[in-house]
């Protein structure tokens, strides 16, 4: 019965060919604490092959915490996630595996700064992924083209700009060739006029059909590119929609609220 | 299929290694137990069999610092004393590994062109005149007071010549034999004549003394012992080097230092300044101290080259006066007793497992008692004459037993 | 104005220059400027001049016979080491000089230092000559005036030559220009180089030799020694120079660093166990085992290495590396022979071909370096999986460990190897050699131990953080002095029976343990300033904990520990010092022991320790500038 | 419904745990729980291997020799002739405690002066601060105690017979300034002038509340002053009023009068071991307990208690494991050690009556001035306090080599302070006075501390290098005691044991003025 009730809850707001596509992310009651501190309360949610899902929330409300669980960078502590059929335990294969086939985009880029921009994008390919480095770099450079600044494959990251190092980020986790990308709020470090340049990438990456889990405050872009939008508090599912549901008719007092403050 | 013989061939090489490693090591045990090579004890270790790495000599500690942290051990070495005696070892080896002061004047010290000097030194070149047949096959080995007895018993060195007195507990607790006397000392005490002492002082004379001496020997005990017999106070300091002390008594921070009277001596006559006095008393010093060569016990072999090296010198010394000069006259026409010990008949020394001619090297490259005493104490003002270290002859105590 | 040479590098844009000011506006603003300012540079000048005073007494005393000094100088630097095998330290000198220009060459090819600097401190140092000179010969507080004798003499006049060379260059060149008129660095070295050779090939000095307690002095020969090989010696760091800048320009810089830091970490090695030590091979024995097992490794070894390389065999290695690993420990267990447990028996490896044999028995036994490399194979099985990937890679992987073992095989046969150099009191090195020698070799062992310590401290399993802080805090809480006894005096008594550590092995051992603390502390700082990101972006690209300390963590960790890193050496430098008080021959122990226990010197301990002061003070400065000149390049200090 | 089925398939089928070799958080601990056992391993294998091999040279170790005659006397110390050889290390500890407490004092103000002098405008006092500094942190202080020893005796003058009663007397034997000594009456005094604490509290919450209240000049810290200024005054000539404790405390006789006697001497020391032993077991496991209620509480959510980390078992079980393993050394390992506490409990209550003892109540403190002995050698008499050559080289070796370190520390630390913190300072229209008391020095104090701390800490483990000079601190009075009776590694015990306790009191009060100066910031 609970089974039911927390797959409806994690399956809401999903169009009926949503609901056909396959699981690739599912999320059963996940908890997780930070000592004392509870992020994470029982997450219940589902995301289907080729979706953009879009996870809004005021700030400390364990958005973050739960796109970090997906990959392991936080281990979970109670219920179970299962990423492409594959459930994360302490097994270091399954680990492995999800790390390489989910790729990460982080707010503060994390790019390494002692590593030139093409280092940074082949570094993985060639000692996780054993590729040759000639052809690691081969692919670098498409990527690089692809997210527009093929120019600046020799510069170190301290050189670019911060939409450019965002730019490198995306193109570093893509040059994995991941299934699934997880985006931590790429764009709150950036200066205005910078963003565009990330989200466009971003957009880019939906419309191929990347299945994509965001943390965002831009709500335009939520709004154009997202299939559902997951509203979080205090560790907490409050709300899971379509956007149009989301945005022109919320049920909860809470995201009300949310959006009242926000938009 | 190609992976597979790949796998094949890796195990082959593989077991190939394996091999070499234990066929290297028993080719090393082979080739200690020929005997050309002396495995037995610690510098030998050419065959680099990591178990008996290189010696304490040659800091084979260092090559952790070529690879990594994990391998530190392999600065171990074995040290087989118990392999047969020392003077096999020593003519296995080639060289005869000497435990010295290295500081101490008129002793053993260090020149400035490298070499060793000083009756202990000479000693030692004796011993390898003796054993080996060149004077100059000797590796020094400094020590200081506190490890020289240690370096004994692990076989670090041969022979101990480094000043040490003869004492009953380190001859039997300590467990070290002691070859005859090459010099008889006392431990005296200096102070200056301004402070109205004279050679005649009296030990009682210095008491609320500000005294010094040199740590670690039996130097320290005798004067507190001393002090305690005769009810003085003395504030007691003690260095680990005799230069600080006799620098203290220039300075006048000691008011009194002690040791043995040959260093009294010898830095009276260097070093004493001009407007100071420096008197050494009392007449009779406040203790016996025979110095002589220390070796292992229960190595009976080498005790005895050891003890014959110092009486040939004796012997031809002073009761013969046949030194370096004219040893090859005295090896043709000297007395009966000169002849058999410079191995004109040659069984004596054979059947010590030397060579025939060992004390002839001896004498020819190192020189008798008297040569040895006026080439290293007579320049810092020390005489034979009168003294403990004179002839038997002359009512000294320089005796040895007959030669047949 | 700092003292020594001012490191200036071109790129950065000089402050804008000021206007030249009259000495006498200088000195009102700078010692004048109020009330107090003019009472603290009163006091000063006494204070100082009593001390100049003092020192300059001090060192001119006619007590001081500072022949111990000259006379000692092969004593000093060399020890016993023979004079007829001179020409093998003048040997590693060359090299190491010729190694010296080529880094400087290839590293510092862009610095120039300001020739109106330059000039400013010759002449200070001129000036300050003279002060001294002056400050010697007039007593102030008595109102006398000494004669001058003849090393005051000869200070004035140089003294005077320095100053009148600075300042009127200084005029020449013209004031305040200082940043256009620039000599590149290597003027400066060339120019060092040959005012060196000059002085010696024209001033006469003498040669002291001390005989049977006499010392004889024979004007006009140590030119005639040191003149010739001294000239090469410059001539090998200029040459050295100019090819570490050709050889910049034509090779690429990644190749050339690769070499210079290969040489830097295994060529004085070389330098001190096969040319100063030069071991006397038996080549019948290296041709028949000691080849074959190197090659083994490195070839055996090596392909097993290339099997478990291939991508996804993780599983696989671990648990090759785990069955290694437990034969490795197994081969050292059976190598301490028989174990005794007490209540349990004896247990008994004499089943095992290559147990060491008990006492009196003869028998076979591994070599220590099979041990060493069985457990090395291990642990480098263990993280083979972590430099897994295609052909190249995994060729490198297996290059790299081939080249290690042949190196680390013949390294340990040359120092195990005896030497033929035959030295008159052993070690076969001591003095200034010596404190080298254990200073680098410290320096470069404690280096892992540190990387390891401060891993396992800033790890996230609670035991490996709970021993590396035990062993941390434990030996920093600890005087070096009461180290270096227990490991001089008390750890024999700790090995098992027929194993034990020479003098300088335990010493070495001891002061790389306690030298390896202190590096953890410096590198761990460095590792806790790496942002969290770092680890994350590393994680969700998938690396693993070893890829991920190899090529993001300990590259940044390191870089920003690089200043600490060179404290440390500074003061693993100068504490070899306490060496001389547990008995080793260093420098500090002949000059204050050996010279003035000569007959001719007895008791002239001040000399020798004034002079050791100078060359310590040499050396830990110019490592410190260096490090300081670092430290600006990269950034470290200025964020 | 068949995606579904995959999904449930999957979540029953993860039900089974990985397998070992792949599981991180079995091979976590496999990993830790190896190396731990190759530690321990290691550990006990030497340590075997020593203890069996000093029992074959006769030399097992122990520590009774503590008790045995000392065989040597000090150079110099709180007791020249010390009855054993437990005695001669003691004497050794506080010799190097003297110069370590003087040492940081002194290399503190030194260097603090220098430090400020390299700071300052004067050309000339920058420039010799430079000097100062660059020459002397780069000379090894071994090499400077040496140096300053032959300076010292080499240039300073002789010391003359029948000079006496100088405030300063310098010569090659040291230097000899007045003495300053505690007499009988000192501790009465202490324990009066410790009565004046109640007035205290009760002032200074007075006039808190009253500047609370009332604003204007906090009278605080000058009442304080007063009252213990009164206390002082009335206590130096009232302190035998206090004697009294005397009896309460009890006599410092032999064990069997002390039980007799009374007081809490004799109450201590009829303490039995096997109660003193409960009572330490009960002690560690109750810490254990606490720490482990603590760190649960810690982990305590509203929503009940939060899930626990391997390392939070490990940090209990680790607690639970120090308890037992403390409970074995008191019952098994060292069973002296209830005894021992008991005896020097009681021994410290006994002595403690002693000097309260209602014959004593004088002058609480001396002083006199130095004299020099008029016999055939002149020295420094008992009655000043006097520095010999040897003690001042090291001191003079160590304060010069660390003030030029701390001199950089405090450089550092000044430079440190941002330029806008002075700038804000002269904004809101502080003094320069004021703003470097009360805006630079406590933010510079705040980044020298810690590498202070550290300075601190390397005089006082320098101290060991007094061997070089010959003066007696615990290093040299123990490398003669192991050179006697071959109990080296029992000595080695013993100097690990002390420096370790000096170091760790070191931290202590540095982290305690580091947590005290600390900004709150998030």
């Amino acid at each position: 019965m609970s089974q039911d009730a927390s797959m409806s809850i994690a399956d809401a707001g999903m169009s009926a060919e949503l609901a056909a596509r396959d699981d690739v992310i599912v999320c059963d009651g996940v908890k997780k604490w930070f000592g004392d501190f509870q992020a994470l309360r029982g997450v219940d949610v589902t995301v289907k092959d080729r979706e953009v899902m879009v996870v809004l929330g005021p700030s400390g409300s364990g958005k973050s915490t739960l796109i970090r669980c997906i990959n392991r960078l936080e281990a979970h502590q109670e219920g179970r996630i299962i990423v492409d059929g594959i459930e994360l335990t302490n097994d270091l294969r399954n680990i492995d595996k999800i790390r390489s086939e989910v790729g990460m985009v982080f707010q503060q880029f994390n790019l390494f700064p002692h590593l030139t921009v093409l280092d940074n994008i082949t570094l993985a390919p060639i000692w996780v992924r054993k590729k040759a480095r000639s052809e690691a770099e081969k692919r670098a450079m498409e990527l690089l083209e692809r997210v527009g600044i093929p120019e600046q494959a020799e510069k170190y990251p301290g050189q670019l700009s911060g939409g450019q190092q965002q730019r490198v980020a995306i193109a570093r986790s893509l040059a994995m060739e991941p299934k699934i990308m997880l985006f931590d709020e790429p764009t709150s470090a950036l200066d205005p006029e910078m963003i565009s340049e990330v989200l466009d990438v971003m957009k880019d990456l939906a419309r191929e059909g990347m299945t994509m889990v965001c943390v965002t405050h831009e709500m335009g872009f939520a709004r154009e590119v997202a299939d559902r939008i997951v509203f979080m508090e205090s560790g907490d599912i409050v709300e899971v929609g379509t956007p149009e549901h989301f945005f022109t008719n919320p049920t909860e007092d809470r995201t009300k609220l949310f959006l009242s403050q926000i938009l | 299929m190609k992976n597979t013989k790949l796998f094949r061939l890796l195990a082959v090489l593989f077991a190939v290694t394996l091999f070499a490693a234990a066929c290297g090591s028993s080719e090393t045990a082979d080739d200690s137990a020929s005997g050309d090579d002396g495995a037995a004890t610690d510098d030998s270790g050419s065959d680099d069999s990591g178990s008996d790495d290189s010696g304490s000599d040659d800091s084979g500690s260092d090559d952790s610092g070529s690879d990594d942290s994990g391998s530190d051990d392999s600065d171990t070495e074995t040290v087989d004393v118990a392999q047969g005696s020392i003077l096999a070892q020593v003519q296995d080896r080639g060289t005869l590994r000497c435990g010295v002061s290295g500081a101490a004047v008129a002793f053993s010290f260090t020149q400035a062109d490298g070499s060793v000097t000083g009756i202990d030194a000479d000693y030692c070149r004796a011993v390898a005149a003796a054993v080996l047949g060149d004077a100059d096959a000797v590796e020094f080995i400094a020590l200081t007071a506190a490890e020289r007895f240690d370096a004994i018993n692990t076989g670090n060195v041969d022979v101990l010549m480094r000043n040490s007195t003869w004492t009953q507990s380190r001859d039997t607790a300590v467990g070290m034999d002691f070859g005859p006397t090459t010099y008889f000392d006392g431990q005296q005490l200096m102070a200056r004549a301004s402070d109205g002492f004279s050679a005649t002082s009296d030990v009682s004379e210095i008491d609320s003394a500000v005294v010094c001496t040199n740590a670690g020997t039996t130097t320290e005990t005798n004067i507190s012992e001393l002090a305690d017999t005769l009810g003085i106070g003395i504030t007691l300091n003690t260095f680990e080097d005799f230069n600080i002390v006799t620098d203290g008594f220039i300075a006048g921070t000691c008011d009194v230092i002690t040791t043995d009277g040959s260093a009294l001596v010898g830095r009276k006559a260097e070093q004493q300044p001009d407007d100071q006095e420096w008197v050494i008393f009392p007449p009779t010093p406040i203790s016996k101290e025979p110095l002589g060569p220390v070796y292992a016990q229960n190595d009976s072999q080498w005790a005895d080259v050891v003890n014959w090296t110092v009486y040939a010198t004796v012997i031809l010394a002073d009761e013969y006066g046949v030194g370096s000069a004219d040893v090859d006259d005295a090896l043709a026409n000297g007395a009966p007793e000169v002849i058999r010990i410079l191995g004109g008949e040659g069984e004596i020394q054979t059947a010590m497992g030397l060579s025939a001619d060992a004390f002839y090297n001896v004498i020819s490259q190192v020189g008798n008692y008297q040569e040895i005493f006026d080439r290293n104490l007579n320049p810092v003002g020390l005489s034979r004459d009168g003294s403990a270290n004179a002839s038997w002859l002359e009512g000294g105590l320089m005796y040895a037993p007959p030669a047949r | 104005m700092e003292q020594g040479a001012a490191v200036q590098a071109a790129a950065p844009p000089a402050p804008p220059t000021v206007p030249a000011e009259s000495p006498g506006d200088w000195i009102r603003k700078n010692l004048f400027s109020s009330v107090g300012n003019s009472i603290v540079t009163v006091l000063f000048v006494l204070i100082g001049y009593a001390a100049l005073r003092w020192l300059v007494g001090l060192v001119l005393d006619e007590e001081r016979n500072w022949a111990a000094v000259w006379t000692n100088m092969r004593l000093l630097f060399s020890y016993t080491y023979p004079a007829d095998q001179y020409i093998r330290i003048w040997v590693s000198l060359g090299l190491t000089l010729l190694m010296v220009g080529l880094t400087l060459g290839a590293f510092a090819s862009q610095v120039r230092l300001s020739l109106g600097g330059l000039l400013t401190r010759i002449g200070a140092a001129g000036l300050a000559l003279l002060v001294l000179a002056i400050v010697h010969m007039v007593d102030l507080f008595g109102l006398t005036f000494h004669s001058p004798e003849r090393p005051v003499v000869v200070m004035l006049v140089v003294g005077a030559i320095l100053a009148a060379i600075g300042f009127g260059g200084r005029q020449a060149v013209g004031a305040g220009s200082d940043d256009e008129r620039t000599v590149p660095l290597f003027a400066v070295v060339a120019g060092g180089a040959l005012a060196f050779v000059l002085f010696l090939w024209l001033v006469p000095f003498g040669r002291y030799e001390a005989i049977g307690g006499d010392v004889i002095a024979e004007p006009g020969t140590v030119n005639f020694t040191t003149k010739f090989p001294w000239t090469i010696m410059m001539a090998l760091l200029v040459g050295g120079y100019l090819a570490g800048l050709a050889a910049r320009a034509i090779t690429g810089s990644t190749a050339f660093r690769l070499f210079l830091g290969l040489w830097w970490v295994a060529g004085p090695a070389f330098l001190v166990f096969l040319v100063l030590r030069d071991p006397e091979f038996d080549w019948a024995h290296i041709w028949s085992t000691d080849l074959p097992m190197a090659l083994g490794f490195a070839i055996g070894g090596g392909a097993l290495l290339y099997f478990l390389s291939a991508p996804g065999r993780g599983e696989v290695a671990r648990i090759a590396g785990a069955v290694l690993l437990l034969y490795a420990a197994f081969n050292w267990l059976a190598a301490f022979g028989d174990l005794n447990l007490p209540g349990l028996g004896t247990i008994n490896w004499q089943w095992y071909p290559f147990a060491s044999p008990p006492a009196g028995v003869e028998g076979t036994s591994m070599l220590q370096k099979a041990r060493i490399s069985f457990l090395l194979l291990a642990l480098v099985a263990l993280i083979a999986p972590n430099f897994a990937g295609e052909l190249r890679t995994r060729l490198r992987f297996v290059g790299a460990w081939a080249g290690f073992m042949l190196l680390m095989h013949w390294l340990i046969t040359g120092i195990n190897t005896p030497s033929t150099v035959q030295v008159v009191q052993p070690p076969f090195l001591g003095g200034f050699a010596l404190t080298l020698v254990i200073a680098y070799y410290v320096m470069l062992a404690s280096f892992p131990v540190g990387m390891m310590m401060a891993l396992a401290r800033t790890s996230k399993m609670p035991i490996f953080r709970v021993l590396a802080t035990g062993y941390i805090e434990f030996v920093r809480g600890v005087p070096l002095i009461t180290v270096l006894f227990f490991f001089a005096n008390i750890v024999n008594l700790f090995l098992p029976n027929g194993m034990e550590l020479s003098d300088l092995g335990a010493i070495f051992l001891g002061y790389t343990l306690f030298s390896g603390a202190y590096m953890a502390e410096n590198i761990r700082g460095g590792l806790q300033s790496i942002r969290r990101g770092q680890f994350e972006a590393s994680d969700a690209l998938g690396l693993t904990t070893v890829q991920r300390t190899a090529f993001i963590v300990m590259p940044q960790a390191l870089r920003v520990s690089i200043p600490n890193l060179v404290g440390q050496a500074i003061a693993t430098f100068k504490e070899t010092s306490l060496i001389a008080i547990i008995g080793g021959f260093d420098f500090l122990r002949v000059a204050n022991q050996s010279v003035p226990s000569q007959p001719g010197f007895l008791g002239q301990n001040l000399p020798a320790l004034l002079f050791i002061s100078v060359i310590y003070w040499i050396i830990s400065y110019a490592m410190s500038r260096g490090s300081r000149s670092l430290e600006t390049r990269l950034g470290v200090g200025t964020r | 419904m068949a995606v579904i089925d995959t999904t449930q398939s999957v979540l029953a089928s993860s039900q089974q745990r990985p397998p070992i070799w792949r599981n991180s958080g079995v091979l976590k601990w496999v990993a830790q729980i190896v190396v731990l056992l190759l530690v321990l391993g290691a550990f006990w294998f030497l340590g075997s291997t020593a203890i069996d091999g000093l029992a074959a040279k006769n030399l097992t170790p122990s520590y009774e020799f503590i008790d045995g005659p000392a065989n040597i006397q000090p150079s110099e110390g709180i007791d020249t002739a010390p009855s054993s050889a437990g005695r001669l290390l003691w004497v050794g500890m506080v010799t190097t405690l003297q110069v370590a407490i003087v040492g940081v004092i002194l290399s503190t103000i030194l260097g603090v002066l220098v430090g400020l002098a390299r700071l300052s405008n004067n050309w000339l006092a920058n420039r010799a601060a430079s000097f100062f500094i660059e020459t002397l942190r780069n000379i090894p202080v071994l090499v400077q105690i040496f140096l300053w020893f032959y300076v010292m005796s080499n240039t300073l003058p002789d010391l003359e017979a029948g000079e006496g009663r100088r405030f300063f007397i310098l010569s090659q034997k040291g230097v000899s300034i007045p003495r300053i000594f505690y007499d009988d009456g000192f501790y009465q005094w202490l324990a009066f002038i410790a009565l004046g604490i109640v007035p205290i509290v009760l002032a200074r919450r007075y006039f808190n509340a009253r500047q609370a209240a009332q604003g204007g000049q906090n009278l605080a810290g000058p009442a304080t002053l007063a009252i213990l200024a009164v206390f002082a005054i009335v206590g130096w000539f009232a302190n035998s009023v206090m004697s009294f404790l005397g009896g309460i405390f009890g006599s410092n006789e032999t064990a069997v009068d002390r039980v007799n006697e009374g007081g809490i001497a004799g109450a201590w020391q009829s303490i039995p071991q096997s109660l003193m032993q409960l009572l330490l077991t009960l002690a560690v496991f109750g810490l254990a307990i606490g720490f482990i209620i603590r760190f649960l509480n810690s982990r305590r959510t509203p929503a009940g208690l939060a899930k626990l980390t391997d390392d939070d078992y490990f940090r209990m079980i680790f607690a639970v494991v120090a308890a037992a393993f403390m409970t074995l050394v008191f019952w098994v390992l060292w069973p002296g050690l209830s005894s021992w506490i008991i005896n020097s409990g009681s021994d410290f209550w006994g002595w403690l009556g002693d000097k309260f003892g209602d014959d004593r109540g004088t002058r609480p403190l001396d002083g006199m001035l130095p004299t020099v002995s008029d016999g055939r050698f002149a020295n420094y008499g008992p009655t000043g306090a006097t520095l010999t050559v040897f003690r001042a080289a090291l001191l003079v070796g160590l304060v010069l080599y660390t003030a030029s370190f701390i001199a950089e520390i405090v450089r550092g630390g000044i430079l440190a302070v941002a330029k806008g913190q002075t700038e804000a300072a002269a904004a809101l229209g502080l003094s320069r006075s004021q703003a470097l008391r009360k805006v630079i020095l406590p933010q510079a104090f705040r980044v020298i501390m810690p590498p202070l701390g550290n300075q601190y800490l390397n005089i006082t483990k320098n101290t060991s290098l007094a061997i070089a000079v010959g003066l007696s601190d615990v290093v040299q009075v123990g490398q003669s005691v192991f050179n006697k009776n071959g109990q080296s590694l029992a000595v080695f015990t013993i100097w690990m044991a002390f420096f370790l306790a000096c170091s760790l009191t070191i931290s202590v009060i540095v982290n305690f003025i580091n947590g005290r100066l600390e900004i709150v910031e998030r």
